[in-house]
């Protein structure tokens, strides 16, 4: 993982991520080794409390960053909002 | 080609009727409506709740809507999908397309809901008589008729 | 399940409002309309004229409408279909079909539309600009398109 | 073909068969060895003028018992009414 200097991050949360979480978004500031989409899970997860039962399973969250869907190995690099949420149910 | 994702219902005949007046080249116009049942898997519900992503719910349904006239010669189309509560008997979403041939109309619109139904950022909650409830989890069976779509070259068809 | 036949047009949206109103087991609504092209066979028409057997022609509709039933669980159906003349852009035909779920609604409508286009009794006449036109011929890709369904035991899809 | 009485027989037009006979409907008098829907159309055709002009390609005309759609080799014997009209072309 590269190291760059940590910056805020805003993420959004929705369905039963967002109520676990008790909000619907947040800034963070994660260190600078959080490099991938996982990486910040993981780091979210640690902080335990809710962020502890939302990202309980993280393999069941998923994530877009920008508004696009993306893959647990993508690099958070530049994102202006990383959303997380369950698989989506349609309509 | 236009989507909207809103509270308020929709007029069925009013957006065929904005689709289609005035214009004689098209000849086959399919709508679907999808409508909240009394029940789910079998268990009665008093109610849903739909939530979206602000945003990029509707760049996707953009997306794919552009992906339908990509594989379809449509000569117009709309996506509406409503969010927030709704009842038992409500309509949830419309698709419209349009098109001079009724096989690319029927087909379209069947390949917009599929993708409405497994893939758009859209999240159910249900509530049931006893004050159970919650989100409801994401359908294999959906997902699967999605994938079906995806296995074919652009330009062909499914069935 | 009813079938019409009538000079008069439809209203969509009152047709679907009929068959749903107050029912809350219905998920999924398909409508098909057909309009008239203001051409045909890539040359012109002013009108199209269409005549149909009194009586045969409705027995056909409700014996193929209830085939529907037999193959597809739906919960309602309506097929209106006009006589008369017609200029472009009116509409033709509509056929609403709904069920719990949208597979069984968007193929039972499909089916109809191919068995109305090849099987049931009318027969289109059309003018063009300059005087001339006729009776049309039979489309072999219609009749192609319904014996594709003729060809599955009932039950099953064609998709 | 069995030989029975000449009865009366509704016959009704459609489409191009209607506008060349020159009318909708008709009741004709076939002689009783006219026995199926082939052996009517070839009586039909026989007779000339209109009949001549309605019949000329008998395998292009179809034809229905009682609004119900049969072939050739049907037998009329107690049909009420019997239509003949061209190959349908739907909406």
């Amino acid at each position: 993982m590269t190291a760059h200097p940590a910056s805020p991050l805003r993420i959004l949360y929705f369905a039963w991520v967002r109520e676990k979480m008790g909000r619907a978004e947040e800034t963070v500031e994660p260190p600078g080794d959080v490099a991938t989409v996982a990486d910040l899970v993981a780091w979210l997860k640690a902080q335990g409390g809710e962020y502890g039962e939302a990202f309980a399973r993280p393999e069941i969250v998923r994530a877009a960053i920008d508004q696009t869907h993306v893959k647990p190995s993508a690099p958070i690099a530049g994102a202006r909002e990383i959303a997380f949420f369950p698989p989506v149910t349609g309509g | 080609m236009s989507v909207a994702v809103q509270e308020a219902d929709f007029d069925i005949g009013a957006e065929v009727a904005r689709l289609t007046s005035g214009r004689d080249d098209i000849g086959a116009i399919v709508t679907f409506t999808g409508t909240v049942r009394g029940q789910s898997g079998g268990r009665a519900i008093t109610d849903m709740t739909l939530e979206h992503y602000p945003g990029m719910t509707e760049a996707e349904l953009e997306r794919i809507e552009a992906e339908a006239h990509r594989r379809w010669p449509l000569q117009a189309s709309r996506i509406i999908h409503r969010i927030g509560r709704l009842s038992p008997g409500e309509n949830i979403v419309l698709v419209v397309t349009a098109s001079a041939h009724r096989h690319a109309a029927f087909e379209a619109a069947a390949f917009l809901m599929d993708y409405l139904k497994s893939r758009a950022p859209f999240w159910k909650k249900e509530s049931r008589p006893d004050g159970s409830g919650g989100w409801v989890d994401a359908r294999d069976t959906d997902d699967e008729a999605m994938a079906r779509w995806e296995s074919l070259p652009a330009g062909t068809t499914a069935r």
